[in-house]
């Protein structure tokens, strides 16, 4: 089993140094659900990456589709000679090929939002809670105006505002999405800054920057890595939801999001497999992060730990 | 106490004033309602017309100061489509949303606090991971494809449930509702469970953290200790606990429930202001947008405020202006 | 049996009929008003609440009123009332789409008697009674001084026509009651509702689950599906709505227009005929029609449709010819194409996006490097008409126009040169002037007799598919779907008229 | 004239199953309370104090679970009774309190309930009664308008009133022994000073038994008669409180109390015991001090056993003090 | 006092306040009642340490010596009042100087966990600063590391742990390499042993015993324990809510408390030498900080207090030769 396999590599050696890293692989290795879902999402990240290779077809590229060959039930071979194992959609789009393609569309989306909306949120998380007072004020009433406000308006407003376009959409979750990250830094690091360590760091005269990024940011990176893996999901499934409202990522380019909206209008009358399929890669892809973000919280949980 | 809503009505006020500057100009930069809805084959004095009918040759600034000494008057503007106060044309819609999303809160209350109890108390049993495992489904189904999922299901292929729409409704206190007959009851179904999985997941995840928690500490080991039966060490000790910070949650959620019936009503013909909103960005109906993201700013702003005092009246180590 | 309809409705009515000007409104008035002309299933204009019209002379119309059109309180509808109604049309506060477009042109109207009306225009105007088709006769009296949002709030004011609001709940049904004191023949239906569903897959779900009995604007997607569904009857019927292609003619860097590095190209290759007729050659109508509409269009050989003035039964449509776009485009200059992108909207018409995509695919095919984009109508809108002329930055727009009547709208909106006194040209975005073709269409618009300018109209239009000013790409099809115990008699404005359904048995 | 004993624990052993190997947090542990008397319970830190209080409450939670030995209680042995009899017992005849006051009442509950309840648990009179009987325990322990106070919550408490109302619960149904669990150690000098006072008179009232658990050792000298010395989850010595002080046997008490700063010349460096304290899960074999024992030889290689050296005192220990040679 | 003080405090005062909303300000402005959120947990403290001096300070929970400690330290300014390094004032120096005293003075905390950052290896932790300050080249720095890690009484092998895989007194010993890797001539031990066990405390308490005699370091030793105050300290400052209430040699203070509080603290504290003692209750509870009783801090549970107790402030007063107390009682024929 993969579980046990991953703690014998790192942590089962009595003696080796233990370093927290190693500590964490362990503890993450006990949950056998979680070790499946990383080593799904882990699939899930190469057939994306790798898509352009792996793909039978460039489902982008508007020359190789051939409307002949529209909404071919799955496993028709086209007039070209070529099978579409899942299936085509109107355009003649293989949807094995578009589904690979879209994965990468919205893990993009995903991980690109939130390591965006990560660096901004943190940042300024833990520029609030280290200065405290008017900084801190300032910038978590607008982390509060934010929460405040549902984020699929403001994804909608920004859309609407922005156009569609997958940078504008990433642009619009990270805009979306930052105050978590803010709100989470900043509850971590008012933890952490009451600890004395800190206090300890302040009288060897550090300066502050090194305070706050060496000392400070990673000891609350735990707390930050949780919310990350599950803003990915999220920012996804909005991705999905945005593109399924009408705006989102260009139709030539169809996110899997894109592609349950576009297939969704064809279940009722019977072509299932436009929808279904991608359906079902959203939504393996979300559940296996969820899968991994929720165990992960679990182990880097202090208060569950103890 | 008064010094406390005091601060919190001016901090809603500022919070309304940024709100809707942000909101007027990201409205503004959207388009111009008059591309869309004017007809193409008007002449150039038609639509100059129209435009200044609208107000809309104004420079920004000054729509936005109109718009603001209209909103002091309680005026939030007329919809271009329907030429009634946008602000009227919301509040008829409201109370289909308000419906929708408080069953929805309801049931992921009714439904999600004994399976998190559940979870919590018997963490190893098959059926809590079944629990824990069907609250990660729940949280990562996008709720689009949840609804077609049901429709398919019930609608179509079972033929148990109406498809879409709101059914049958009864009068009381002057407003139509669903939930008082039996076909408003059955078109609800659907709708409200679609939009109360996520949060039915959230409750189940909350309770069951909650419970591991508390189920450690002391005060639960002391009430052992009095020899309390555990009937009573679990459903007043643990759950009044656990409901504090559930309650505040889901509280504080309503408004995302709110906000994301804008999906559920759409893809069940929901007949509430999220429908509306989505009409109104397609076809650029403004004064609707700016007073529906308006109201729903002041409903968050009110919403936090009686989560706080529910907060403050549930948990007694929290006195309000104490803070 | 009930007498009940229930109609599954894309379109949100405005209960008032003189404000928004949008087809579903138009359709939902004439349940409960009427109005001077009506048109007929192939959309020429006849006689309604007009028993009969005339020509006084080149500037004047005379309409003389039924005597028996029964209002409200019991008096009868009185030249007065047309007077006022269209007076009113013009007049409603904030209306960003009156109904002024229909009423151009008209200088005076009259009251001659109680049942006649003389309406002046300023310049020959042969479409009066056709435009007229589109505008509610309100009594004077029970409507004088009210504003749109009494008639809301009243569910109604004044009804005199098949049918009476007895409730409506704003974005969820209204309910129409039947007007036992119409003048005309009386509909089948005691009761209809008109349930909003804007959502397209809904409203057939509901159709499905039984929950309506009719719906309109069915997506073209399921159609096949229904056909095969013994439980639901179809009924289709040729659409005046032409999906039609818009260029860019505008001198100077147009972003959309660009070499394959993505630099704007410096002249305008669509000004060259031949890259217009290679482009239309790349285009494969037919199947834009079997595959992406699964049959539920027609091709669009020219900017009219059969039946319409002007439509030439002899032009042809060449098959699709990939390479003949390629050797064509070599001709003019592009052997390796140009990069050309296609701004169409995602929620307006039926499969709005595929065709946009499936145009994409086989302008590739000829030789050209499309981009496609899709977005919201409004947002499209916007970048089509939104900055001012010579600035707009698409090479291709793609629009769904729609004809009232037998007029073939195209040729003085997207043809004629942009005129913004008369308000001709009003959708040539692209700019395109041709002052001779400009000369026979001003001269056809002004022709009271009809061969004249049927001919006329005819030249037009063969000069215009010469020279490929647009792509007309197909006509659609009016889908409307009800339980199979229903029959349906669909109209060509898309409007959808409940008395037009009736059981089968009758 | 025999003292009746309150409890007597005999070879109580409780383990607990963590990640694959069993921690034997309380290992073989024996010792009586007589009725009225005080028995102090000491040793350092994860020494088993707490989990051996708990084993006599039956509250040790999973993955904890007690391993053998038997608890007798006037009799009962409370490892054996059914779970509805030891609810039974807990809070009416065997009270606990805890160490820390700030955590032991429940935030959201008034005081009234928290007391309330326990009443009506173990006993079927009116909500009233039980109110009024709840008041008099308040003004027992000391806490001025007890009527206010009842209805009071506990954040409303400063730490050493919460304690104090912890053991008015705990003497609500005046028990006959009550486990008190280093319940002064969150406290300050002079409120830890108050809440000995108020123990010291209620068992001297009402003849219960006490188990107080301390790490400090001059508390436990104050208030016991019987001191029992925990190390790595046994007993190591166990006698009268005078006999044990001033002439421990086994090493690791006589370095407990050398190393108390009153015991060492002032601004001399204190005695310390070697080495720190082995975690549970690797503990020397043999002897489990052997690693930090002055004294250690070669026998101590083996487990010692527990001797009665003296009379009522015992080791555990091969070489105890006094007795056996000092190395050289 | 002979030799001249090390660290002074004059006048020292700390107040910390909860910024008061927009709404209470602008009632407060109407004249509206204002409320107090502002807890004075300094309240005019004068002190000076001489060099090679041990001084404890002794108090009970929340009555500010953590805050003193602190502000001793530099880690946080005092509201009022100044504190001198070697007879300067620390907040008028240039940079380089308050450097120079801050790195002079460091603080051993009393959580020996969480005063250790948990994601950094010891050689980390403690070559830090001396690295960051350039005391030591990046060449030289792991034989410096060794060299503290041993006079902390540490084996250098250890230095590629983490703090969580050492036991509570080895910790503790870290973050004491840590302080003397910057070479101070001041400590600050705040509870330093508080949370050790009492074997591990002996240990710890050598260890600065030890340091003290090889580095000639000077001391401010935070304690309750009285105890070991008495055992480590050359003078004693009691302290109650903010304010220091008496001052004396250390035989001085144990020998003849003059304070009523000292007297009762004195009192409370068990003895291991004392069996089966009966204990009298000292009464009444700690006042909070943010609402203190006026006059006297100790007056509501003072035995001895009268009328003006209530409403003036004792000062602190010389009372026999180097012993200062705070109390009405001395004025007073008794
Ligand atoms: N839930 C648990 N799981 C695993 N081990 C446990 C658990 N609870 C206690 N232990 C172990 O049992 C041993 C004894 O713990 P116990 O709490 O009784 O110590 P103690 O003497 O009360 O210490 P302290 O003075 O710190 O309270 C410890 O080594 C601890 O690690
Ligand atoms: N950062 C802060 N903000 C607000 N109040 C504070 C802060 N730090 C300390 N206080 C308050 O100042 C008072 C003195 O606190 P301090 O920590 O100095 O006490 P202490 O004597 O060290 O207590 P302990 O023995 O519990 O450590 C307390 O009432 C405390 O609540
Ligand atoms: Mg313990
Ligand atoms: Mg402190």
């Amino acid at each position: 089993m993969a579980a046990t396999s991953i703690r014998s590599i790192f942590g089962g050696r009595k003696g080796g140094e233990q370093t927290p890293f190693r500590r964490f692989v362990a503890e993450f290795a006990a949950s056998k659900l979680a070790v499946l879902g990383l080593v799904v999402l882990s699939m899930i990240g190469l057939i994306a990456i790798f898509a352009p290779w792996l793909a039978p077809q460039n489902p982008y590229d508007l020359a190789q589709l051939d409307i002949m060959d529209g909404m071919l039930e799955p496993a028709t071979t086209g007039g070209s000679g070529f099978t579409y194992w899942l299936g085509t959609d109107e355009q003649g789009r293989d949807m094995l090929s578009a589904i690979m393609y879209g994965l990468r569309i919205s893990l993009f989306v995903g991980a690109g939002s939130a390591v965006l909306a990560f660096v901004v949120g943190a940042t300024l998380g833990l520029v609030a809670a280290y200065f405290g007072g008017k900084t801190d004020a300032l910038i978590m009433r607008w982390v509060d105006l934010q929460l405040s406000f549902p984020s699929i308006l403001v994804a909608l407003l920004i859309l609407a505002l922005l156009g569609r376009g997958v940078m504008n959409v990433v642009m619009a979750l990270v805009i979306v999405e930052w105050a978590y990250y803010a709100r989470t830094a900043r509850a971590a690091a008012l933890v952490e800054r009451s600890r004395e360590y800190v206090e300890a760091a302040q009288c060897l005269a550090l300066p502050t920057r090194r305070i706050v990024f060496r000392h400070l940011l990673p000891n609350c990176l735990p707390p930050l890595i949780v919310i990350a893996t599950m803003q990915v999901a999220s920012a996804i499934a909005l991705e999905a939801t945005l593109s399924f409202l009408g705006l989102g990522v260009p139709v030539t380019e169809p996110s899997l999001g894109l592609l349950i909206s576009n297939g969704y209008q064809y279940m009722l009358s019977g072509n299932y497999w436009i929808s279904f399929y991608p359906g079902v890669a959203l939504l393996v892809t979300i559940v296996a992060i969820n899968l991994v973000g929720d165990h992960l919280r679990d182990v880097l949980n202090p208060r569950l730990k103890s | 106490m008064v010094s406390y809503l005091l601060n919190r009505i001016l901090q809603a006020g500022l919070v309304m004033l940024v709100m809707s500057a942000i909101v007027f100009l990201g409205v503004f930069a959207i388009g111009n309602p008059v591309d869309i809805l004017i007809s193409p084959q008007a002449t150039a004095l038609q639509r100059e017309e129209a435009i200044r009918a609208l107000g809309l040759d104004l420079p920004v600034w000054h729509q936005y100061l109109n718009f603001l000494s209209n909103l002091l008057h309680g005026d939030l503007g007329r919809s271009f489509v329907f030429n009634v106060p946008a602000l009227q044309l919301i509040l008829e819609r409201m109370p289909a949303t308000l419906e929708l999303a408080i069953a929805a809160t309801l049931l992921a209350l009714v439904a999600g606090i004994p399976l998190g109890l559940y979870a919590g108390l018997a963490p190893k049993s098959p059926v809590s991971s079944s629990i824990m495992a069907g609250s990660i489904l729940g949280f990562s189904l996008p709720s689009f494809w949840v609804g077609i999922v049901l429709i398919m299901l019930f609608s179509v292929h079972l033929g148990w449930l109406p498809s879409s729409g709101r059914g049958d409704t009864a009068v009381w206190l002057g407003v139509r509702w669903s939930f008082l007959t039996v076909d408003g009851l059955a078109h609800m179904a659907m709708p409200v469970l679609n939009l109360a999985l996520f949060q039915i997941s959230m409750v189940i995840r909350l309770t069951r953290a909650g419970v591991r928690e508390v189920i450690l500490s002391d005060y639960v080991k002391f009430a052992r200790a009095k020899g309390l039966r555990e009937s009573r060490i679990i459903f007043v000790h643990i759950l009044k606990n656990i409901l504090i910070p559930v309650i505040t949650v889901v509280g504080l959620n309503l408004g995302t429930v709110i906000a994301f019936a804008v999906v559920t009503e759409t893809i069940f013909s929901w007949p509430g202001m999220g429908k509306l909103i989505i009409d109104s960005i397609n076809i650029l109906d403004r004064p609707v947008i700016v007073a529906y993201l308006m109201l729903m700013v002041l409903m968050f702003v009110i919403i936090n405020l009686l989560v706080d005092l529910i907060y403050s009246v549930l948990d007694p180590r929290v006195r309000l202006g104490a803070r | 049996q009930s007498q009940e309809l229930v109609v599954g409705s894309q379109g949100d009515p405005s209960l008032d009929p003189h404000y928004m000007y949008i087809g579903t409104n138009v359709a939902f008035w004439r349940h409960i008003y009427g109005s001077l002309t009506m048109h007929d299933d192939k959309g020429s204009p006849v006689p309604d609440l007009a028993e009969s019209y005339r020509l006084v002379d080149d500037h004047t119309w005379e309409f003389k009123l039924r005597p028996d059109v029964k209002l409200e309180d019991g008096s009868m509808l009185s030249a007065d009332d047309v007077v006022y109604s269209l007076d009113r049309a013009k007049s409603i506060p904030g209306n960003p789409s009156p109904y002024t477009v229909r009423l151009e042109s008209i200088t005076d109207v009259k009251a001659v008697d109680p049942t006649t009306v003389r309406i002046t225009t300023d310049k020959a105007n042969p479409y009066l009674p056709g435009n007229l088709v589109d505008i509610a006769i309100l009594p004077r009296k029970a409507t004088e001084g009210k504003a749109t949002g009494d008639f809301t709030s009243q569910a109604g004011i004044g009804e005199y026509g098949r049918y009476r609001v007895s409730s409506f709940a704003p974005g969820d049904r209204v309910v129409l009651d039947r007007n036992e004191d119409y003048w005309g023949e009386k509909p089948y239906w005691k009761r209809v509702t008109f349930r909003v569903m804007p959502n397209d897959a809904s409203r057939v779900a509901a159709l499905l689950a039984g929950d309506v009995d009719l719906v309109d604007f069915v997506p073209p997607t399921d159609v096949k599906k229904l056909r095969e569904n013994p439980n639901v009857a179809v009924h289709d019927g040729p659409s005046t709505r032409m999906m039609v292609l818009l260029l860019n003619y505008r001198d100077g860097q147009i972003a959309g227009l660009t070499d394959a590095g993505g630099k704007p190209l410096d002249k305008n290759p669509l000004k060259d005929v031949r890259v217009r007729k290679a482009l239309s050659k790349a285009m494969d109508r037919q199947a834009l029609v079997d595959r992406i509409m699964d049959g539920t269009a027609d091709v669009a050989t020219q900017i009219a449709m059969p039946g319409m003035e002007g439509y030439d039964p002899d032009l042809k449509i060449d098959n699709a010819d990939p390479q003949g776009a390629k050797a064509l485009l070599a001709e003019a200059g592009y052997p390796n194409g140009f990069g050309i992108n296609i701004a169409c909207s995602n929620n307006r018409y039926p499969n709005d996006a595929r065709i946009c995509q499936a145009v994409g695919q086989m302008l590739a095919r000829g030789g050209f490097q499309p981009k496609v984009e899709t977005l919201p109508m409004s947002v499209l809108m916007t970048s089509l008409v939104g900055s001012a002329p010579d600035k707009r930055d698409f090479a291709i727009g793609m629009l769904g126009l729609g004809a009232q009547g037998t007029h073939p709208i195209a040729l003085p909106t997207m043809v004629h040169s942009v005129d913004k006194a008369s308000g001709r040209g009003a959708y040539n975005f692209g700019g395109y002037s041709n002052p001779e073709l400009d000369g026979v269409i001003d001269k056809a618009v002004g022709t009271l007799d009809s061969t004249a300018r049927n001919d006329l109209m005819r030249t037009a239009v063969d000069r215009a598919t010469e020279e490929v000013v647009v792509l007309p790409l197909l006509f659609q099809r009016v889908l409307t779907a009800s339980k199979s115990d229903l029959t349906y008699t669909t109209d060509p404005t898309e409007e959808t008229l409940t008395w037009r359904a009736k059981p089968k048995a009758q | 004239m025999t003292p009746t004993v309150t409890l007597e624990v005999r070879d109580l052993s409780t383990h607990f199953h963590a990640s694959g190997t069993t921690l034997k947090a309380v290992d073989g542990v024996s010792f009586s309370v007589a009725r009225g008397k005080v028995l102090g319970l000491v040793g350092e830190s994860g020494s088993g104090k707490t989990v051996t209080g708990f084993s006599i409450m039956r509250l040790v939670d999973p993955p904890g679970f007690i391993a053998g030995g038997s608890i007798l209680f006037q009799g009962l042995d409370l490892a054996r009774i059914s779970n509805e009899e030891m609810r039974r017992l807990r809070g009416n005849r065997i009270a606990m309190i805890f160490q820390d006051p700030m955590m032991t009442l429940n935030p959201v509950l008034r005081v009234d309930t928290q007391m309330v309840e326990t009443i009506l648990a173990h006993e079927s009179t009116s909500r009233e009664e039980a109110r009024q009987r709840a008041r008099d325990a308040l003004g027992m322990v000391g806490i001025p308008s007890p009527d206010e106070r009842l209805r009071s919550y506990p954040h409303q408490f400063s730490g050493g009133m919460r304690q104090r109302v912890a053991i008015a619960i705990a003497m609500l149904h005046r028990p006959e022994l009550i486990i008190a669990d280093e319940p002064t150690t969150a406290l300050d000098v002079t409120i830890q000073g108050q809440i000995l006072a108020e123990v010291q008179k209620l068992t001297r009232q009402f003849g219960t038994s006490l188990i107080w658990i301390s790490h400090d050792l001059s508390v436990v000298a104050a208030l016991a008669d019987e001191i029992a010395v925990m190390y790595a989850g046994r007993l190591v010595e166990q006698g009268e409180v005078g006999e044990v002080l001033d002439r421990p046997l086994h090493p690791y008490t006589k370095g407990l109390i050398d190393s108390v700063p009153s015991r060492n010349r002032r601004g001399a460096p204190l005695r310390q015991i070697q080495g720190m304290t082995p975690s549970l899960a690797n503990l020397p074999s043999g002897c489990s001090f052997r690693t930090r024992c002055p004294r250690a030889a070669e026998i101590c290689q083996q487990a010692p056993a527990t001797r009665e050296w003296l009379p009522g005192h015992t080791a555990r220990c091969h070489r105890p003090h006094h007795l056996v040679e000092e190395p050289a | 006092m002979s030799s001249s003080p090390m660290v002074e405090l004059v006048g020292i005062a700390k107040r910390f306040s909860k910024p008061a909303g927009i709404a209470s300000r602008i009632a407060r402005r109407f004249g509206g009642p204002e409320r107090a959120t502002t807890v004075h947990a300094i309240d005019g403290v004068d002190l000076a340490i001489a060099r090679g001096q041990v001084l404890g300070l002794v108090g009970e929970s929340g009555c500010g010596k953590s805050t003193l400690g602190r502000i001793v330290a530099g880690i946080m300014p005092p509201s009022e009042g100044e504190v001198r390094w070697q007879g300067r004032n620390v907040a008028g120096a240039t940079r380089a100087e308050a450097r120079k005293a801050k790195l002079g003075i460091q603080m051993i905390f009393q959580d020996p966990m969480s005063s250790l950052n948990p994601r950094m290896r010891v050689a980390d932790i403690v070559g830090e600063a001396p690295l960051v300050h350039g005391l030591v080249g990046r060449r030289e720095i792991d034989a410096y590391v060794d060299e503290q890690l041993v006079s902390a009484g540490l084996d250098p092998a250890y230095k590629r742990r983490y703090p969580h895989q050492f036991s509570g007194g080895q910790r503790q010993r870290i973050s004491i390499a840590r302080a003397l890797a910057v070479q101070p001539q001041f400590l600050v031990c705040d509870e330093s042993v508080a949370a050790l066990d009492v074997s591990i405390q002996a240990q710890v308490i050598n260890l600065f015993l030890k340091l003290r005699e090889d580095l000639d370091l000077t001391y401010l030793f935070i304690s309750h324990d009285l105890g070991v105050v008495e055992h480590l300290s050359d003078r004693v400052a009691i302290m109650y809510l903010g304010r220091i209430v008496e001052e004396a040699p250390t035989g001085e203070i144990f020998a003849r408390a003059n304070h009523p509080y000292t007297q009762s603290l004195l009192a409370a504290v068990p003895k291991i030498e004392n069996r089966k003692t009966t204990f009298v209750a000292v009464k009444g509870e700690i006042p909070s900080p943010l609402n203190p009783p006026a006059g006297c801090h100790f007056h509501p549970r003072c035995p001895h207090a009268f009328a003006r107790c209530r409403s003036e402030r004792p000062a602190i007063r010389q009372i026999a030769p180097d012993h200062f107390s705070a109390c009405h009682l001395n004025d007073e024929p008794r």
